[in-house]
């Protein structure tokens, strides 16, 4: 029995629709509770003037898994970058754009965040993602398991049979022990098996007959069959091309005419700095996120993350291969390639995003423009895609450039002057409140992943006790002149509190308990299982290197496991 | 001017890192706080007292501190790492990483030192009277630039990898070098009185200047027309084409 | 009793097709499995128990706890204590073996250190462009195999994943492939390729740089002869690696050892990566012991790197400083402790004669060559016989290794973790 | 009667399959060997089976000498272990990796007899 009392914070919780009351958040054994009784061992943090959050929810980072760690092996130079000693509670530390896996937990901790979901598991290497979730402290996490090359799918696509599509989405799931569909490059992922690409959603897929845009429907057609929490992820085609904007925008309208079977988008769009593009190359590059931003003005069933740039260095990972074999190429620089059999690609390429490069800096300006030009805040989440437009670390400066238009004038100050004349952001005053923020950093991931019924993202009772409190007083601060000490506040919190304990203090670990897994088990009819499993039994005896009896990931593998329940009605 | 003078006592067998001795880090000390500074013996902390005796005379900034070390230190790593000002005499032989970042001053090894020599230098100047080891101004693993600046001077021998991935600066060896000196020169200047083998591959810019026998030349540089430097003539070839390289690597003829 | 689908923990190929066929606990029967694994799972003789060497030398039986209490003695008291070895145990066992070499201050590295760690170090440099196997099987219609002779060290990665099976855009297998050996002698693996490349021993680099140049379009560079290989030949070669749908490259022992050893891969890298521009092209380490892909993988994750240096608390990663041989070398260990592996029999005499002078832990199923010099033997059961645990597969892929007989050994992870508990100090993280 | 030899070491099947036997003759007979070409084993007057000292300036071992078709004149092959190792390369030309490939030596007849493990490596604790 633990009861922890957080007193007279200014309390910040959209789900719940607070928006900066002065209240108390009750806790009692791991959960938020209506009121406990004051008794002598409750414990009382006194959060005056200071800012209460639900704790922080990313729906969108790689953290865990064969990419990531592709990542740590090609880039000791990464790795030296951030050493910590080991503490009397603490393993050490390394690493600024791939940290270790303890490292990933205490920095996401230390941050103020409490849940963290991996974007892209191929399910054959599933099991290596949950052998590092495993060694990653503190923080919940799930992952979104890759579906968008998968013969399988295609295979159902193409005979338009959404009912072993379904069957095959769920299957793929508890073999990954995953928890929604990932989309990267529909189609591109098998051309890149031969080393093509595929040129846009009505391109045919090489061997397979379908295309981006029916691999995309089908998807989404199942993912809602399934009453998946989460909706369609997607990494759209044409990704870091100039011009992709076009693709995006018809990407969304692909869907407008899909249900979704719960309350909540039917796509999700992510890391938008890398396709809310214009121009038609490097020469007459620009920023297209204007466009974008009036289509999702106008669109309620897509969301999108930002996938923020931070200039510095970012290592690249994405299950796009062709397109990283083509930075590779244009950035003369390092290049790991991992494709899967039957299922998907992957790439992995270190860079540096330098200040006053105009592409860089114009990619800069288009994660920001997305984010301000929506009126929606619900819409946007704020990310960096770690670590491909840049470390999680920096969030608290994502943070201080959305809350402060003061604070891009000084940073456009800095850049190239082919970045004014080809975004929108000069032009830009919104400055986002601690309202806003909260949204983007927690209220909206969790509401997007369908988390928000599962206790994240929000301090209403029976929610899991995950809270932030932050060194700031929102009636002194002006964010839009001080976001210096904005900046400064997000960076370290004073006390990050997981599941009614406190993990983190003023940026130091306090304590390093296990978190836990999410994963969805979705039923399907059997008659459409049994058709399934005649396909994938041929695909391991004949296309597969291993069989089947090995490739589901075993529970012992899943630490802490919270099963949610789907499946068609 | 300050003078320390550190006196070995004890041999150790495990490396002793000390990053520590640097003239910065022993400027404006006094003795007894020199003798105080930690090192590490393996998985071991300890004080330079523990290995040192330990002579000071004055007391002055880093640009006017000299750090002499009476005698060979062959189990003692990263003496002089990142200094930026002062001298360091070693009477002797050094180990491994000696001068490593390196932005300024002048460390002299009269003896031979290990590898790792004046890894990612950025400025100053390092004297080594005998022979060098692996790495000579290299970088670091996975990193893109090894030494950026200053200049290594070598009386005696170095072994392979020599200036690998050097982006600056400025490496002369007076005897000969092992296998693949200046791989993946990206603007640094080496030059080298002896023989080598197989200079220069992956190449991108800077200089090679080899005035020895070349044993092996990768087949992918071109050849230019003979080039007459202060009096000596030499082959010339640009590459390494397969890194798109422009740089020029000089083979005495 | 029958297993099926049982994997195969000898080499890195990690065949996860045996059917096993037990009979009073003791596994009598393999089915599928080469030589190298069926010698492997029908067993050898054991370390019967756990010794401690007395002052005559004599290894001596002791119960497992006086020999745990030894061990943790000496790697306590040491300053450069080396944790070596970890290419033949689980993931689970390595993980535990990082944090013994966290709380001690030592260093860990693995048997990768005289295998593949040139690969790594190349790697760093330019990236590793590969596939998983299966992806090969499906449709590489080139396979060139250099300074690796397959037959001998991966018996069935041929007809597993290399070479004769069909796949999905080959249908006739073998007949749909080509097959290059490049060597410096004609091996088994030569002698079935449809062409065969002798080059001299040692001069991979200048071969692959030859082969770059072709690749990038610079043929008047190349001169007539390239270390003993005619132009023609590289030419031919690097027409079929162009012209290829799909070339997977593997290569082994013969770059990483040879002269300019990881410069080696990395050219091999290079090559891969500018034949991308024309044809797909990947490449594959052919790694050995059947889990020392997993310690690379289980220590960057970990650590950020594939071996460590922690005797300053934090982790430290640099090849040729904190490497096993560099440090034995020097003479620098002052206690070490050999998990799963057998560096007297495989490190250089100069190591072996330093590695013998100071206390020796060795924990391992079998008697060995490290055992003659061994001060504390500590046997434990076999993983992925007598144990479970996960492995990587030389691609990258992990697999659950079953257990397949029960066994009154303790597992390594066992062992590490009684030597955790005896060397942390209370309250520490662990 | 000496013969001059590049020595590459490596793995073989026989080396493989016996690896976890190592105290056995099975594991004996695979390792302390040296596989040369015919020309090699012409110029040292031998015939497979006889023993042959393998001297390198890293130290010299006895094995048995083996026909290898495939080796090249001047390239001598011994599998990987104990053996081998006495000859090998320690120098790891800062990578970690010794020199287990490509190291100069030379062949010559002798009476002696290959050493055992045990004895082998009981050398090792002198």
């Amino acid at each position: 029995m633990s009861e922890l009392l957080i007193k007279n914070g200014r309390v910040f919780d959209p789900i719940n629709s607070i928006n900066g009351d002065i209240m108390d958040i009750a806790i009692k054994n791991g959960k938020i509770v209506d009121d406990i009784p004051l008794s002598p061992d409750t414990k009382v943090i006194d959060a005056s003037s200071m800012i209460v959050m639900p704790g922080g929810v990313d729906a969108h980072s790689h953290i865990a898994g064969s990419k990531v760690n592709s990542g740590r092996i090609m880039c000791p130079n990464d790795g030296r970058s951030g050493i910590e000693k080991r503490t009397k509670i603490t393993r050490p530390c390394s690493g600024y754009t791939v940290p270790n896996t303890f490292a990933m937990g205490y920095r996401y901790a230390k941050l103020g965040y409490t849940t963290v979901f991996e974007a892209a598991i191929p399910i054959l290497h599933a099991r290596h993602t949950h052998e590092e979730f495993g060694d990653i402290p503190i923080i919940d996490k799930g992952g979104l398991v890759l579906f968008g090359s998968n013969w399988q799918v295609m295979e159902a696509v193409r005979e338009n049979d959404i009912e072993k599509l379904a069957a095959y989405v769920a299957w793929g799931l508890s073999a990954s022990r995953g928890y929604g569909v990932k989309i990267v490059n529909p189609g591109g992922g098998e051309a890149w098996g031969f080393g093509k690409n595929v040129s846009g959603l009505h391109d045919t897929v090489p061997n397979f007959d379908v295309t981006p845009a029916e691999i995309i429907t089908g998807l989404a057609k199942a993912n809602e069959m399934l009453h998946l929490p989460h909706s369609i992820h997607l990494h759209c085609n044409l990704l870091g091309k100039p011009g992709n904007y076009k693709t995006t925008i018809e990407t969304m309208k692909l869907l407008e005419h899909i249900k979704p079977s719960m309350d909540r988008q039917v796509v999700h769009i992510t890391h938008l700095t890398f396709n809310a593009w214009g121009g038609t190359n490097w020469g007459d590059f620009e920023s297209k996120a204007d466009a974008v931003a009036d289509y999702l003005n106008q669109h309620d069933h897509v969301t999108v993350d930002m996938g923020q740039l931070i200039f510095g260095n970012a290592t690249t990972m994405t299950a796009d291969g062709p397109m990283q074999y083509a930075n590779a190429r244009l950035l003369a620089t390092k290049w790991t390639n991992g494709d899967v059999e039957l299922e998907d690609a992957s790439g992995v390429v270190p860079l540096s995003y330098i200040r006053k490069m105009y592409i860089h800096d114009i990619m800069w300006a288009v994660g920001l423009e997305v984010a301000l030009l929506t009126k929606n805040p619900w819409q946007v989440l704020l990310t960096t895609d770690h670590p491909n437009g840049g470390p999680f670390v920096n969030y608290p400066e994502v943070i201080a450039l959305l809350m402060s238009a003061r604070k891009r004038e000084e940073e456009m100050s800095k850049l190239s002057n082919k970045m004014r004349d080809r975004t929108t952001l000069s032009g830009i005053g919104r400055e986002l409140d601690w309202y806003d923020i909260a949204i983007k950093t927690r209220a909206s991931h969790a509401k997007i992943l369908g988390l928000t019924d599962h206790g994240k993202g929000h301090l209403g009772a029976y929610a899991d006790a995950d809270v932030t409190i932050y060194h700031i007083n929102p009636d002194q601060v002006d964010a839009g002149r001080e976001h210096a000490t904005v900046k400064k506040a997000f960076e370290k919190p004073a006390y990050t509190i997981k599941d009614g304990k406190v993990v983190a203090m003023n940026g130091e670990i306090t304590a390093t308990p296990e978190g836990r897994t999410f994963w969805v088990n979705a039923s399907v009819p059997e008659e459409d299982n049994t058709r399934l499993m005649k396909d994938l039994r041929l695909k391991f005896r004949k296309y597969y290197s291993i069989n089947l009896a090995n490739y589901m990931v075993q529970d012992s593998y899943v630490k802490h496991p919270v099963v949610i329940k789907a499946g068609g009605s | 001017m300050q003078t320390v003078t550190l006196t070995p006592i004890i041999q150790s067998k495990i490396s002793i890192e000390a990053e520590t001795i640097t003239p910065d880090n022993f400027a404006g000390k006094t003795r007894e706080e020199i003798e105080n500074i930690t090192i590490w013996e393996g998985n071991h902390k300890t004080r330079l007292f523990e290995f040192f005796k330990i002579a000071l005379e004055g007391k002055d900034s880093p640009e006017n501190t000299k750090i002499i070390i009476n005698g060979s230190i062959p189990r003692v790593k990263r003496v002089g790492e990142g200094m930026t000002d002062g001298m360091i005499l070693i009477n002797g032989d050094v180990d491994m990483h000696v001068g490593a970042k390196m932005q300024g001053g002048v460390i002299t090894v009269k003896g031979n030192a290990d590898s790792w020599a004046g890894r990612e230098m950025k400025g100053g100047e390092i004297i080594i009277g005998g022979d060098a080891g692996y790495y000579l101004g290299a970088g670091y693993r996975g990193e893109s630039c090894g030494m950026r600046g200053g200049k290594i001077i070598v009386f005696g021998d170095v072994k392979d990898y020599a200036g690998e991935h050097i982006c600056g600066g400025e490496i002369l060896i007076k005897g000969s070098a092992g296998l693949m000196p200046g791989i993946s020169n990206n603007g640094g200047i080496i030059t080298i009185e002896g023989n080598t083998e197989m200079p220069g591959a992956e190449m991108k810019k800077g200089t090679i200047k080899i005035n020895g026998v070349v044993e092996t030349l990768v087949p992918s540089y071109k050849q230019e027309d003979d080039e007459e430097i202060d009096g000596i003539v030499y082959n010339k070839y640009t590459g390494d084409v397969v890194a798109g390289g422009k740089g020029s690597l000089y083979i005495k003829k | 009793m029958e297993i099926t689908d049982a994997i195969c923990s000898f080499c890195g190929s990690l065949c996860d097709d045996l059917t096993v066929k037990v009979e009073d606990n003791k596994i009598i029967d393999v089915k599928r499995a080469c030589r190298l694994g069926a010698s492997k799972m029908l067993g050898h003789e054991r370390i019967n128990s756990p010794m401690i060497r007395n002052e005559a030398g004599i290894l001596e039986e002791a119960s497992f706890d006086s020999a745990i209490d030894k061990a943790s003695q000496i790697l306590l008291h040491a300053k450069r204590p080396l944790l070596y070895g970890w290419a033949s145990t689980s993931c689970e066992a390595q993980s535990k073996g990082v944090l013994l070499g966290e709380i001690l201050g030592a260093v860990v590295d693995s048997t990768a250190s005289v295998c593949h760690g040139p690969t790594t170090l190349g790697v760093q440099e330019k990236g590793l462009p590969t596939a998983s196997l299966g992806q090969i099987k499906n449709r590489a219609d080139l396979i060139i195999f250099w300074g690796c002779n397959p037959i001998h060290a991966h018996p069935r990665h041929m007809s597993r994943y290399s070479g004769y099976l069909p796949g999905f855009f080959l249908d006739r297998g073998r007949q749909n492939r080509k097959f290059v050996t490049v060597d410096v002698r004609m091996t088994e693996t030569a002698a079935i390729s449809d062409e065969f490349l002798q080059i001299e021993q040692g001069s991979d680099y200048v071969v692959l740089s030859a082969l770059r140049a072709l690749v990038n379009g610079k043929d008047d560079l190349v001169p007539d002869v390239v270390c003993g290989v005619s132009k023609e030949d590289l030419v031919r070669l690097s027409g079929m690696m162009r012209s290829c749908r799909f070339g997977a490259f593997f290569f082994g022992m013969g770059l990483t050892q040879s002269k300019g050893r990881y410069k080696n891969i990395d050219c091999a890298l290079s090559l891969t990566n500018d034949l991308n521009t024309q044809t797909k092209f990947v490449i594959t380490p052919l790694r050995g012991h059947y889990n020392v892909t997993g310690f690379g993988q289980v220590c960057s994750w970990q650590t950020g790197f594939p071996a460590v240096d922690l005797s300053r608390g934090a982790p430290y990663y640099n090849p040729g400083e904190m490497s096993a041989n560099d440090l034995l070398m020097r003479d620098e260990v002052d206690a070490s402790l050999i998990v799963a592996s057998d560096p007297a029999a495989h490190f250089p005499s100069t190591s072996v004669r330093n590695l013998a002078k100071m206390p020796l832990i060795q924990i391992d199923p079998y008697a060995n060559a490290t055992t003659e010099i061994a001060d504390v033997v500590i046997p434990t059961a076999i993983v992925g016989v007598e144990t479970e645990g996960t492995a990587y597969r030389m691609d990258g892929l992990s697999l659950r290794l079953r257990k397949l007989v029960d066994s009154d050994y303790p597992s390594d992870e066992e062992i590490l973790d009684k030597i955790i508990k005896k060397v942390s100090r209370k309250g520490d993280v662990c | 009667m000496k013969c001059d030899v590049n020595i590459i070491t490596g793995r073989t099947i026989d080396q493989g399959a016996n690896i976890d036997s190592k105290l056995s003759s099975d594991y004996f007979n695979a390792c302390a060997r040296c596989e040369i070409g015919a020309e090699d084993l012409k110029t040292l007057g031998l015939s497979e089976g006889s023993h042959v000292k393998v001297s390198t300036r890293f130290g010299s071992v006895v094995v048995s000498l083996a026909l290898c078709d495939g080796n090249p004149e001047g390239v001598a092959f011994i599998p990987m272990g104990p053996w081998a190792n006495t000859v090998v390369n320690p120098d790891t030309h800062g990578c970690g990796m010794p020199g287990f490939k490509g190291i100069l030596g030379s062949l010559e007849p002798t009476d002696e007899k290959p050493l055992d493990l045990k004895a082998l490596m009981s050398l090792y604790r002198e």
